[in-house]
């Protein structure tokens, strides 16, 4: 790896940015931020979340005005003044979040703007066949006729990728292109980055997984509150010193584990036979008060399923739920909701947060639901409950009346996470509720979950990140095709001993 | 022979008057022995034509058709005429480039009522005022024709003028509203002479509009207008209006007789079977009033 | 069965169904001469309505086009009556007049960031308020061409006759289908109503989209309005009023949703037809009152829709796990 | 769990601020409009402001522009709150008409008042419960599902009426159109009193925030617990009791029921009257006090054409330039280029 560096570092760079600049009202996204991206190689942009990284795609993209700051492609100044330009002077890229259309098909969301035409018109079969051959290469085998918007985040994120990379003639740049994939998607999207790389691309790579940075990047730039940190070769920045340019300060060494207590009380919830047909076969679950379940499998083995139906968005139609020793019937959110529980979505930009409303009304949300439309909470605990968790998770924001939408991805994730807080739920369901997330609230979130656990919670986590599981979690319980397969115990659980469990017989 | 069967192109219900057309056209009917078929084209040309339409290809005996504005009938007429089917137009006349394209037009004169209003009203004002005048639907042809010939009336006086003009859609609140603006820019309604709504509802939401400013219809602004709906009798009974021009529902009436005699012995029936317009005055408006209760 | 073309294949059905109902209870019902006539008679619909899919496909909505069906009556009357112009140079203008006032309207959309709702609302009454001042009085064209459309029409079996702006509906239907779905244009339009945000982040260009929908759809109201003077033969202010509802319930029977993205040229083909349908039943019944023909319209609306549902609802049941 | 402490940080980069922020007044756009319209106003009708009581009435230009305007602005109300939750309410005009058929049959038959008031409420409450249950429910799109009822509404109004005009004598039913309390007109008190109770409903309860979530994002408020269906449902509601009401000012107001064009295309004016007011069609953040802003806009708009002596011929487009420049005033774009009307938060780029 290292060896292409320096090899890369011999050229002149092909993307040179220079003091770019972008402000919205009360925040400097960016303050003069430099960058280099040199071809054939793989640059990671790092920085806590709220840092400026999205907003410097989206300018460098022209999606965004910038304020201030000249970008030089190849030496030339460049000005693109929307993704088509950019587009055409070789840029390819996935924002954060999935940007794609959900109403379209596979094929459609692939080569918009560009189908092949004959006599004028799209010629559907051609893009068909071009459009299996590229996700081929993903590993993907799905019918590229189908309408995007049936297939899960993982998946699209992955076309997302394909789509980005097939555009890009010189340089290709992703917006945490990895946060909703699995392990093994993950190594197949870094060898085609490899290959990339070896054909002299310059991809621009954002992450929270420094794992990840350490895997495939040959060079690091760092941003805090919009301005550049530092500019270093990865085999030169010990991970240490990575995490000190980000945060502008340590991490304790042990931050990224749980210290479990050991001692789970009462059973607070059990789902005895729970399941819905075509959804999710039926299974036993209990989560005691204090513990930790984990829950892991791989893409569409029904995790995520599993967590909607204990939170009533979609009903079960068979076995029975027990809360706190008496059957319940939870037949919707709100429901579940007001017999304690709590659900972080996995999708959080459709499902979680309201964009037009303000961090403070979207934490107060849940918590107001509970108590019902008549007894309004005053406007002095609105703002002070708000004002908490806003301190309490660092959320970065200038103030709370601010619109969550307009908060960078993993603050969004923070505010979610601080809805459900707020409501003092029993039992807390968390799907991906990292995802996006910077090391240093990712140690925070961490070091939450261990206190409300010793607080009496009752805990379910969804996560890809093996690591994360096993990290914190008493039980885990292991899903495949839809069906609850195995539980590992206390003293089972291990990243290793997940994923043989996982992989199972298949 | 067996029952005849109409198909009758109604309109639609936007007044007093047209609810009352379509009621009496039903008692025609039954009174004639005729299979009346109505349909509602709610205020809308195209639906009229459809409707025809449809009764060209149920096979109807005749078809009658209240014609919404003045033109764009030739193509459905010359259907009619192809299918042998006589064609009687209702209280509208029509603009067409070949006249035997329908059998006969049984209408009032609308040119003739403005003018008739014109003139009364120049008779009881001496042949001076200063006239608000409350327009029907823009576009719509009564609107046109009325005011047509009530401008043609008042020409020939020099002295009498219309001031300001608007429309009121032919509704009451429209009417009353419009009046309420008239007043106050017409130094309270102290200038205003006179009054002339394009129908009978109008006139009744401009009398409510007089009063509330605190004058008095019928005296201190002169109420005229057409139609003569009962509500407009009892206003004038009451003083509050001053006259208006009755346009006779029954326009199927005559239609069918003509029909009739048409199918049962060849009679062609004139082109224009011309229904009375007539004046009326509050002196005859409490028996007018209490005659025509029953019939609306 | 496909997720897409479910609801399209349900549309057909509860026109069909609604057809034998008809023809059951009518004995003259079920004649080429009816179901002609509902191509003839919603001709002008049919048109306006092909444009609006656009606009509604894209997450937009266009209440401007009973008045531009207006606007390009009284326009065509008055130049081909009173200023003698050839007709064909009339329709000429009278479609580059429409287009440019769709342009105006989605760049405004565009521009502004206003929603297409009220824009549209200026327009229609901006339109309507033009046909006024252009002429109160309804205007009567008596060309030769106009006299003599009738004769170009094609005679089918039974006492039917497709005339020739049912035709032209047909053409405009066809071609829609083709833009909407093998064009690139026709894609940017569903890429537009999945998501604005989306769209522009992968190189669509919104602006330049956004004016071609309102220009589509004003054109079609345009050429809707030419097929509306030829129907009727003449020009008048109040033409074609309520006609943007009506438009928009058909594009919603076909299938189309309003938030947009999704729905099919040809399901509001067939919306447009049940429209008709419903009209069709109304006057052959012919014993409704003013009040009762609205009650029934409402009622069928209703009925339709709640068919439509139902039959989606179980049919998805029935094929969810295939 | 009071418990939570904030883990200490070193270095808290943006420290919320302690004091409430105070959110700029967004309501400049509309208001400047009002006041350009209403100088129009007083251009063409040099008597504009000129008030003077007349039988115990204010009497005047202006008091016809609150009360000629009262039954938008009663729409307005309930309409800025299904269109808050992306909804929109066709029927309105036709619940106008039906609410006026059912008030003005009872009085003439000889029914109580209060007995009247409450059957026309009703069935107001009734038509909102029916597009509600079509939306909510059965989850028909908002626009045809009130669209069949703007339909067949207007017929079941016509078949109470049976077609007529319904005149009545009853003075106290007269009252809520033209009667006066201290001079004000009841309509005018009767848009005070809803839009007050409408504030109150929605501000002083979680209510508003309710439909403001289910508005943005209905999946994310459902997943927050609240009951996104009984939002729904009850927005509906309310619009169908400010529409019957509408209706019995506008049935009270001419002493009849005219039940073919009692409220006709004021739903239009309505969802106008919301959109100048600056509420999003796609739902979210909704204004109440800036929709009745947007119907006196409406309605100075239509009493100054009115009062100007143009020919009726115009009327519509000097009503839609005026429209459009009033949109042009309070759109994003103006207000970023114009730094005078800039408030609230700009949207990115
Ligand atoms: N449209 C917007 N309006 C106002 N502020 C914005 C907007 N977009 C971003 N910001 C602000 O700009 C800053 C940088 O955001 P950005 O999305 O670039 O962060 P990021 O580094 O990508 O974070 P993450 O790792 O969480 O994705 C944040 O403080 C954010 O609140
Ligand atoms: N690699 C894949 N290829 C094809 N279809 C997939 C793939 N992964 C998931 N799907 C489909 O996507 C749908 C949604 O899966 P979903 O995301 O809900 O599952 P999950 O277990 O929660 O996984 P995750 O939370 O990791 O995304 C499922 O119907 C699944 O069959
Ligand atoms: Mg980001
Ligand atoms: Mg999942």
């Amino acid at each position: 790896m290292s060896g292409e560096t320096t090899a890369a570092a011999n050229n002149a760079p092909l993307l040179v940015i220079e003091g770019l600049s972008r402000s919205y009202p009360g925040v400097r996204a960016l303050d003069g931020v430099d960058l280099r991206l040199f071809p054939g190689e793989i640059h990671a942009l790092l920085g806590e979340n709220g840092a400026g990284k999205s907003t410097l795609i989206k300018v460098l993209t022209g999606v965004v005005r910038r304020d201030a700051g000249t970008i030089l492609l190849d030496g030339e100044p460049i000005a693109p003044a929307d993704v088509a330009d950019a587009a055409a002077c070789g840029i390819g890229t996935v924002y954060q979040e999935v940007n794609l259309l959900p109403n379209l098909s596979v094929a459609d969301n692939l080569f918009i703007g560009r189908q092949p035409t004959r006599f004028g018109l799209v010629d559907r079969g051609a893009m068909r066949v071009q459009a299996r051959r590229i996700l081929s290469g993903y590993g993907l085998d799905i019918d590229v006729k189908a309408t995007l918007g049936t297939f899960s985040v993982a998946v699209q994120q992955l076309i997302a990728i394909a789509r980005a990379v097939d555009l890009s003639g010189r340089v290709l740049i992703l917006d945490e292109p990895t946060a909703s994939l699995d392990a093994e998607e993950v190594e197949r999207l870094f060898s085609t980055l490899r290959t990339l790389r070896a054909q002299g691309m310059a991809i621009l790579f954002v992450t929270h997984f420094l794992d990840q940075v350490y895997a495939i990047c040959d060079r690091i730039t760092v941003l805090r509150n919009g301005k550049r940190v530092g500019e270093r070769l990865t085999s030169e920045l010990p991970r240490l010193q990575l995490v000190q340019m980000m945060l502008g300060r340590e991490l304790a060494g042990d931050a990224l584990s749980r210290r479990r207590s050991g001692d789970a009380g009462e059973v607070l919830v059990r789902f005895e036979q729970y399941g819905r047909r075509r959804l999710i076969a039926p299974f036993d679950l209990s989560v005691r008060r204090g513990e930790v379940v984990g829950v892991a499998g791989l893409l569409g083995s029904g995790r995520t399923e599993t967590a909607k139906l204990l939170f009533g968005v979609e009903r079960a139609d068979s076995g029975q739920a027990i809360v706190r020793g008496k059957p319940a019937r939870i037949r919707s959110p709100r429901d579940a909701v007001r017999l304690g529980f709590g659900y972080c979505p996995e999708e959080r930009k459709t499902e979680g947060i309201v964009a037009e409303l303000s961090i403070r009304e979207n934490i107060v949300l849940a918590l107001q639901a509970r108590r019902g439309w008549l007894r309004r909470l005053p406007r002095s605990e609105q703002d002070a409950l708000a004002n908490r968790f806003i301190k309490m998770l660092d959320i970065r924001t200038p103030d709370a009346e601010r619109p969550i939408g307009m908060l960078s991805g993993g603050n969004q994730q923070k505010a979610l996470l601080a809805r459900w807080l707020a409501t003092k739920p029993e039992f807390l369901i968390l799907d991906e509720p990292t995802r996006g997330i910077d090391v240093g609230a990712h140690a925070e979130i961490i070091r939450l979950i261990e206190e409300l656990c010793a607080d009496g919670l009752a805990l379910l986590v969804i996560s890809s990140e093996l690591e994360e599981i096993a990290a914190y979690s008493d039980r885990v319980v292991i899903l495949r095709d839809r069906r609850h397969v195995a539980e590992l115990g206390p003293s089972e659980v291990s990243v290793d001993r997940i994923m043989t469990t996982i992989a199972g017989a298949a | 022979a067996g029952q005849l069967v109409v198909g009758f192109a109604q309109v639609g219900s936007e007044s007093g008057w047209r609810a009352a057309e379509t009621k009496t056209a039903k008692i025609r009917a039954t009174q004639n022995n005729i299979d009346l078929k109505i349909s509602d084209a709610q205020q809308k040309q195209e639906n009229e034509i459809k409707a025809a339409r449809s009764f060209i290809a149920q096979g109807v005996d005749g078809i009658f058709i209240a014609p919404v504005v003045a033109t764009g009938w030739d193509g459905v007429l010359r259907e009619a005429k192809e299918a042998n089917i006589p064609v009687f137009l209702l209280d509208r006349q029509i603009e067409t480039s070949d006249p035997s394209l329908y059998t006969a037009a049984v209408t009032s004169d609308t040119i003739l009522e403005g003018h008739m209003i014109g003139d009364y009203l120049a008779g009881l004002t001496h042949d001076k005022c200063r006239i608000v005048e409350l327009q029907g639907t823009v576009g719509s042809s009564p609107a046109i024709n009325r005011k047509k010939g009530f401008e043609e009336a008042i020409a020939a006086h020099p002295d009498m003028k219309i001031v300001r003009s608007q429309s009121g859609d032919f509704t009451r609140s429209g009417g009353k509203q419009v009046m309420e603006s008239f007043i106050k820019a017409e130094n309270n309604g102290h200038d205003i002479c006179a009054v002339f709504a394009h129908n009978d509802d109008m006139g009744i939401g401009a009398i409510q509009a007089i009063k509330e400013a605190g004058l008095k219809p019928g005296k201190d602004i002169l109420v005229v207008s057409i139609d003569g709906v009962p509500d407009m009798f009892k206003a004038m009974a009451d003083g509050d209006a001053n006259g208006t021009v009755e346009l006779s529902p029954d326009m199927a009436g005559p239609a069918m007789k003509a029909l009739i005699a048409l199918k049962t012995d060849k009679t062609q029936p004139a082109k224009w079977i011309k229904t009375p317009s007539t004046l009326f005055t509050p002196a005859t408006a409490q028996a007018e009033y209490d005659r025509r209760k029953s019939m609306y | 069965m496909n997720r897409r073309t479910l609801p399209l294949v349900v549309t057909i059905a509860v026109f069909l169904l609604g057809s034998i109902a008809c023809s059951l209870q009518f004995p003259h019902f079920a004649s080429t001469r009816v179901f002609a006539n509902l191509l003839t008679d919603n001709a002008f619909l049919g048109i306006v309505a092909v444009g609006m899919t656009f606009v509604i496909i894209s997450g937009g909505i266009d209440l401007s086009v009973g008045s531009v069906i207006a606007f390009t009556c009284v326009f065509l009357a008055i130049m081909i009556q009173r200023l003698h112009v050839p007709p064909f140079v009339a329709f000429a203008l009278a479609l580059l007049i429409a287009a440019g006032f769709g342009a105006v309207m989605g760049a405004i959309i565009h521009i502004f960031r206003l929603p297409a709702f009220i824009v549209t609302l200026a327009g229609m009454f901006f339109a309507r308020g033009m046909c006024f001042v252009l002429s109160t009085d309804s205007i009567p064209i008596s060309v030769p061409l106009y006299a003599n459309l009738y004769k170009h029409a094609i005679q089918l079996p039974g006492r039917g006759t497709l005339s020739v702006i049912a035709m032209i509906m047909l053409a405009v239907v066809g071609i829609g289908m083709v833009v909407a779905h093998l064009s690139r244009f026709g894609t940017n339009v569903y890429a537009l109503g999945g998501s604005r945000v989306s769209a522009e982040l992968m190189g669509v260009k919104v602006g330049r989209t956004t004016i071609g929908i309102y220009m589509l759809s004003s054109t079609l109201a345009g050429l809707a309005g030419i097929v509306f003077s030829f129907y009727t033969g003449a020009g008048s202010s109040l033409a074609a009023t309520g006609v943007e509802l009506d438009t928009i319930a058909a594009v919603v029977i076909g299938g189309t949703l309003l938030s947009g993205g999704v729905g099919t040229v040809f399901g509001t083909f067939v919306g447009v037809l049940i429209q008709g349908l419903i009209q069709t039943y109304i006057s052959f019944d012919g014993t409704l009152s003013s009040w009762w023909t609205k009650i029934a319209v409402g009622v069928l609306l209703f009925g339709f829709i709640l068919m439509q549902r139902v039959l989606v609802a179980t049919a998805s049941r029935g094929t969810a796990h295939a | 769990m009071n418990a939570v402490s904030p883990p200490v940080r070193p270095e808290t980069p943006t420290v919320p601020t302690k004091r409430r922020p105070r959110v700029a007044f967004a309501g400049w756009p509309q208001i400047l409009a009002l006041a350009v319209v209403l100088l129009a106003d007083r251009l063409v009708s040099p008597g504009f402001f000129h008030v003077h009581m007349v039988d115990g009435r204010l009497f005047g230009s202006i008091i016809d522009v609150l009360n000629r305007g009262a039954p938008v602005a009663l729409l307005s109300l309930g309409m800025t709150l299904v269109i808050a939750t992306r909804g929109i309410d066709l029927s309105v005009g036709a619940v106008m008409a039906i609410s006026g058929a059912v008030a003005a049959t009872l009085v003439n038959s000889g029914t109580s008042l209060p007995l009247v008031l409450a059957a026309s409420i009703g069935a107001g409450l009734l038509c909102g419960l029916w597009n509600g249950i079509l939306v909510a429910l059965l989850r028909i799109q908002p626009i045809v599902a009130t669209l069949i009822l703007m339909v067949a509404g207007r017929g079941i109004a016509q078949l109470i009426t049976g077609g007529q005009v319904v005149t009545f004598d009853s003075r106290s039913l007269g009252a809520i159109g033209t009667g006066a309390v201290f001079g004000i007109p009841v309509p005018v008190l009767l848009v005070a009193g809803m839009a007050g109770l409408t504030l109150a409903l929605t501000r002083l309860t979680a209510l508003g925030l309710f439909i403001e979530a289910v508005g943005a994002n209905e999946r994310s408020s459902a997943y927050a617990g609240i009951g996104a269906r009984g939002v729904q449902i009850s927005v509906y509601v309310w619009s169908g009791l400010c529409a019957a009401l509408a209706g019995l000012v506008v049935a009270a107001d001419i002493h009849g029921a005219d039940a073919n064009n009692a409220g006709l295309w004021l739903e239009l004016d309505a969802i106008l009257a919301v959109v100048v007011g600056g509420t999003s069609l796609f739902g979210g953040r909704f204004r109440l006090v800036l929709s009745l802003i947007g119907a006196a806009i409406i309605q100075a708009l239509n009493t100054g054409i009115l009062l100007s002596g143009i020919r009726p011929e115009y009327n519509l487009i000097v009503k839609a330039l005026v429209v459009l420049a009033v949109l042009l005033l309070q759109s994003p774009v103006t207000r970023n280029a114009l730094p005078v009307l800039r408030s609230g938060f700009r949207k990115n780029s």
